[in-house]
């Protein structure tokens, strides 16, 4: 059966109507979505459409995703562009605003199944989960690793991808002995550090961290740098943020994985202009790319130091 | 003391004791209710007086000590058990719920439901009923109260001491007691409550009183148990002992005969 | 009832009076003023499927702050009720899967009931404060419904589980069943409080504690009642959150308790106990979920929203004070 | 001091009997009992260092929760003391690019006092439920922050900003001044609570507040002051947060106000208002961070950890319950 | 009646009204307290005595009508206007803090503080001397009260009221109000409170006393004030009218003199 379709509010379509663009992030506070979300306003502004920005309270809230898309649609908008939280939770919610004639685009995370949408422009995380994990390994050499791993959320999307994709990418398999502690830290960097004092005490050996962002980095680092170990550890991240680039350069962090939020943005904003436009519906999986950001490459993985870094990162 | 003999006290106590920390509010106290007889309590603030009658409601368990109804021990964990054994008490703190309606607080924990269907099925409460017989029982005391389905913080304090004796008043079967009923009330009021503890000596029902009100107690008491230091120092018969006696007696400053001593009265 | 309520003609008014008793002007007065002003500002507003996209949208939450206020009315609070509701979803997702979907249902409401009964048991027998207990169980729950579901989400097959998303049709409105569910809830519970001894001694449990056990209540036994039928209500509301998303997710709902306190609050039921009532509450959901979609179709971006319902949550309050010093 | 205390041996006696008169046993037997459990399972449990770092984590939460105490007595809630901390942050930090680092304490000071004022000003002049004030200002407050904030973190200069990051040693000891304003904080507030006129009204407001009105007690301004105070311990709790982390992140703290009630609440405080104190308070967060500390030593992985504190949460204030109950 | 014309009343009410809803708790009631005296105010319960004393006394601000102090007018605010003139009170629910100690409580509002730089600059609070002064203060009532360190809240009924009646007694400098103040007490205690009001007027302060005692009221009054039905309905003096006809005017069985009537007493 499925949820009807709303006949009252899908009046879009004549092209001289203003184009409203529906964007929907996880959570407002993570910078990420904020770039995100600054440089899909910059992008509809420069269209001439508008944009409305909503957000889920935190991350996993599908309930939240899914009132704002249903709220959307009553609102008008043509296209709505979303970073879905669980990559299944919000589908229902999805179909019904495609019945209902608004383009869905997905952002920084795949749905599943990816046809779910009309099209996707998304960073792949496993990959950058993997050239982290091939660059802590690859810096670590011979050395015994003895990993933390600091994740997000568990069961997010992204958290399994990056975290997954960081074991592959340093060639361990999940619950090797290798793995010496492991905590969530919803990516805060309060929590990452009072995590990070914590298992230093009882690995004090560690020397491979993983983070799931670079604010949880940031926050290892004070721990480490606390303990006296910054020598020892070698401390991989992911995002690309400009506070990111510049821990990298200042030596806080070793290497950061770059995304591109802008670019998926501004590739989102476009696609739903166009649609209204000329009807050009997008469609597949576009991979917005990732880039390896460090000051000390290793051979067989390519990078780019912080300078290039630094004009290319975001927030 | 020979009828006392013959048939056993209604509701006794021998030896109990309650302490709270290191204040002892029930040192070992005695107490005897005779059937059919208004028992008054009297002594200082902070005798144990109350204290005491809450050990015989159920209210309070005591340390130790025993309790006994017409001879036989009985042992009351909480107020309904005391209930369930017919003693309603007034307590000197009232035991309102004072966001609830006057209504609901009289009937509180024996609500009446419908009859028929809409009561044993849906448990629908009869609130007409409620309120008409509440406002009866608030009317032969003559507490002049508007509504019943007023909220009793909206009540004067008179007005919340007579919602509590109409409670027990109505619904005693068994024993009735009285934690200084008449303290906030007023002297046509207080007239009232004390024709409502002779109404229920008629009814045969044994009525404890607590009061400072010496004359009132005089008035209306078969006996006089006076308490000092958290125990029974005597029981006393109104028809022996002047006023001014028993308030000796209280203080301490006079001493009973032997006979008042061990509870004879 | 209707034929009774004809026969207790004085009684049906009683009704209508008591529910007017309760604090609800102020809230009332608040809701309204929002659905004016956002129907001058949007014409989608008043639409009926906008209006039935807001009453489905505070199923899951509405549905939960009955339960909230149950406890809130005892003087209690319940952090754990969102985590129970979260687990919920997992037994039933995964439940279902193993068993079928009257299995899952049963595993449901089995597993929220007995967690409902680990809360009433600390806060009845050990006397614990509730806060404390459930900050305790919702730490707890939260993290073995994460055990529990490894690090996925579970999708429910249409049928049963999903029967209160299915929407229909009465007349040009078209909702689910969730809203009819969560209409039945507030109705039944609000019968259950205002017209059955239970209810009046929820009330006094949780305005005299004291004085409700002098009277005889069995205020234990009542206190517990009620963290057993918050168990159940939470349970409801796990299957309305599958029928709104069939996809039990265990990150989900982590406001759901924060959010449930705040409908019952807004709705004028006193976080000190014996006052109130879910009339008021359906209300302050009913209000939060006006202002996020009125807001959303006024074209406001979310941080600016929180802003606004931040503010505005204040203002609805406010105006209810207002109110009632007035009506004094 | 000392020289006042030897002059009034009586009342020094009486300062002691004061402390101890607070509900403090049981929190205290939970936390000794934690500790014991700790150093049992894990050598370097005990090792001066890792006893610093617990005080470490612990200073950010337990100064934010010697204000939540302080509301807390007063029969308020303040949900959003973290989120006031958190914008102190990002002002400090942008301030200190503008102005330098005294005017950028001064800023963040006048902020969070402003932020106090507008709590207090709703809760005491419009008489609204301080549940919902905060509520209010706290979703505006975070949205505000993330607004001004940008998609930033911002980096504080070492100097007078991080100076309570920079540690120091007693002997063996190592700790930081952060540590010391702590303590310092919770010292000042005790004698403020239990030894001035400010402090016996407090209680007097949070106990009774229409007893304190009928004592003459200016019951409003009292109240007022208290979310003053608490406006300027979140202001010093933002001064300690850059010198734990030099890096101002308007998405830190997130669970501050639940974490800080907790710890209030697990030291003893009622919610109901006028009992309880920041004696327990202390021990309370002290107990939260061994909690969290001990375990991770202890090997248990954080979703075990979870689970086990949220049991021992409640266990702690059982522990606590009962010893009151055989002191009885 | 030429005595009340040559000095104005100490206190002084006009036409005050104060509704709740649709109750009219004070409905145009007139007030008069001369200097040095004892004035008895009597009335049924309900009848508005305590809404009328705290509209005297700041804790209820008048929907209308005046107040006037010396004959110039005054306009309470709250309960620290009328204390700061001098007006002091026992309030029928005594206005306690239970969780708070006894010494507290009796200094709630009026703490006082080390001397020298100990209490100027860190205004810390002279414990010791407080307890020693309300612990003199209960004995001279004769309140036995272990320790004054303990909380309110595990006093008994009676040593409750005494703590509230022993604050206003030791503070008050213009005019001591106390309503019902020996409700809760004992017979020795009242005794000692109607010195205490004795010793009170002794002083040449003017007591406002409102009982249900009326033997007590008889024994210590100069003037009666009787309420009824939210208003003054007469003024009469003790050594004229009986007692019984004392309550006969309470409940409106007998009228009044034009005289009483108009408050000439
Ligand atoms: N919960 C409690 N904690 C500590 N002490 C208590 C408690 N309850 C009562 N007490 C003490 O026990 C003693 C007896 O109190 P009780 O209330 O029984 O006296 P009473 O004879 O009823 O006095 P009154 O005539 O004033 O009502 C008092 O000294 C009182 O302080
Ligand atoms: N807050 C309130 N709300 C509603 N009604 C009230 C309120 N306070 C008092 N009343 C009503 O006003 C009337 C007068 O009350 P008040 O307390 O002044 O009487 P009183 O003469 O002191 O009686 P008592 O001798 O019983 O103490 C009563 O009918 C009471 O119900
Ligand atoms: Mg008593
Ligand atoms: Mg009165």
């Amino acid at each position: 059966f499925g949820v009807a379709g709303c006949s009252g509010s899908s009046d879009s379509g004549g092209s001289d109507e203003q184009i409203k663009v529906g964007l929907v992030t996880k959570t407002d506070s993570n910078p990420f979505f904020v770039k995100l979300r600054e440089a899909a306003q910059a992008q509809a502004d420069a269209s001439g459409a508008e944009l409305i920005s909503l957000a889920g309270a935190f991350d996993g809230d599908n309930e939240g995703q899914v009132a704002a898309i249903e709220n959307l649609v009553s609102q008008g908008v043509q296209g709505i562009l979303i970073t879905p939280n669980s990559s299944s939770g919000i589908l229902n919610a999805i179909k019904s605003a495609r019945d209902a004639g608004v383009i869905v685009i997905a952002l920084d995370t795949a749905t599943e199944p990816e046809d779910a949408v009309d099209a996707t422009f998304a960073t792949d995380n496993l990959a950058a989960g993997v050239s982290q994990g091939e660059w802590v390994k690859a810096t670590l050499g011979d050395t015994a690793p003895q990993i933390v791993m600091l994740d997000g959320t568990p069961g997010g999307t992204v958290d399994t991808f990056r975290h997954d994709g960081f074991l592959q990418g340093f060639g361990v398999e999940e619950g090797a002995a290798e793995i010496v502690g492991q905590e969530n830290t919803n990516g805060d960097q309060t929590k990452a550090q009072t995590a990070m004092e914590n298992l230093l005490q009882r690995a004090p050996g560690v020397n491979a961290l993983y983070t799931i962002n670079e604010p949880a980095a940031a926050g290892a680092y004070e721990a480490i740098k606390g303990a006296g170990l910054t020598d020892q550890v070698v401390i991989g991240s992911v995002d690309g943020s400009c506070t990111g680039v510049e821990n990298v350069k200042n030596g806080v962090i070793g290497a950061t994985v770059m995304q591109f939020p802008a670019k998926m943005a501004e590739q989102g904003v476009d696609a739903v202009v166009k649609y209204v436009q000329d009807g050009t519906k997008p469609s597949g999986f576009t991979d917005t790319g990732s880039q390896l950001i460090t000051d000390t490459p290793v051979d067989g993985l390519d990078s780019k130091d912080t300078s290039w870094g630094a004009e290319n990162c975001w927030g | 003391m020979t009828r006392a003999e013959e048939v056993p006290p209604v509701l006794q106590a021998r030896g109990l004791v309650k302490k709270y920390g290191n204040v002892t509010a029930i040192n070992s106290a005695d107490f005897d209710l005779r059937a059919g007889e208004v028992l008054a309590v009297v002594g200082d603030n902070g005798a144990g007086k109350s204290s005491l009658i809450k050990a015989l409601a159920g209210a309070l368990v005591p340390d130790a000590g025993e309790i006994l109804m017409g001879g036989t021990k009985v042992h009351f964990r909480n107020t309904r058990d005391a209930r369930a054994m017919g003693i309603e008490t007034v307590y000197q703190d009232l035991a309102v719920v004072p966001a609830l309606d006057i209504a609901t607080n009289v009937f509180l924990g024996r609500e009446v439901r419908r009859r028929g269907l809409m009561g044993t099925l849906f448990r629908r409460l009869d609130m007409p009923r409620m309120r008409t017989e509440s406002s009866g029982h608030l009317s032969d005391l003559k507490i002049g109260i508007k509504s019943v389905s007023q909220s009793v913080e909206t009540l004067s304090g008179g007005q919340r001491q007579g919602v509590a004796v109409v409670r027990a008043g109505a619904f005693g079967k068994g024993v009735i007691i009285m934690d200084e009923p008449t303290a906030a009330l007023g002297v046509r009021e207080s007239g009232q409550v004390i024709d409502l503890i002779h109404s229920i000596r008629e009814r045969g029902i044994p009525v404890v009183l607590i009061s400072h009100d010496i004359p009132h107690v005089f008035e209306v008491s078969d006996r006089i148990h006076v308490h000092r230091l958290g125990m029974r120092a005597a029981v006393v018969s109104p028809k022996i002992r002047s006023m001014s006696e028993v308030v000796a007696l209280m203080t301490g400053a006079e001493q009973p005969t032997d006979g008042e001593r061990a509870g004879g009265g | 009832m209707s034929s009774e309520a004809v026969l207790q003609g004085r009684s049906s008014r009683g009704i209508i009076r008591q529910i007017l008793r309760e604090p609800l002007l102020g809230p009332l007065l608040a809701l309204v003023l929002a659905v004016i002003i956002f129907s001058l500002v949007s014409e989608t507003f008043l639409a009926p499927y906008n209006l039935s996209l807001i009453l489905q949208q505070s199923v899951v939450v509405g549905i939960l702050a009955v339960g909230q206020t149950l406890i809130i009315l005892t003087a209690g609070i319940d952090l754990s009720i969102g985590a129970v509701a979260v687990l919920g979803t997992i037994v039933m997702a995964q439940a279902a899967g193993a068993g079928g979907p009257l299995v899952a249902l049963a595993a449901t409401f089995l597993v929220c009931v007995a967690l409902g009964a680990v809360n009433g048991g600390l806060v009845t027998v050990l006397r614990l404060p509730p806060f404390i207990v459930t900050l305790g169980t919702f730490t707890a729950i939260q993290a073995a419904t994460r055990l529990l579901a490894g690090s996925q989400t579970y999708q429910v097959p249409q049928g049963p589980l999903t029967f209160l998303g299915t929407s229909f049709s009465i007349g040009r409105f078209n909702t689910t069943y969730g809203v009819v569910a969560m209409l039945l809830v507030y109705l039944f519970v609000w019968y259950a409080l205002s017209q059955t001894a239970w209810g009046r001694h929820v009330y006094a449990v949780g305005g005299n504690i004291n004085a409700a056990r002098m009277s005889g209540i069995k205020s234990g036994r009542n206190l517990f009642s009620v963290y057993l039928a918050t168990g159940v209500i939470a349970a409801i509301a796990a299957w309305a959150a599958l029928g709104r998303i069939p996809n039990a997710d265990p990150n989900a709902y982590q406001n759901a308790n924060l959010e449930s306190i705040t409908a019952v609050v807004i709705g004028g039921t006193s976080l000190f106990g014996g006052r109130g009532g879910v009339v008021g509450t359906l209300i302050g959901t009913l209000i939060v979920g006006v202002l996020r979609n009125g807001l959303t179709l006024a074209g406001v971006d979310s941080l600016y929203q929180n802003i606004a319902t931040g503010i505005l949550v204040i203002v609805a309050v406010a105006v209810d004070q207002f109110a009632r010093r007035r009506s004094l």
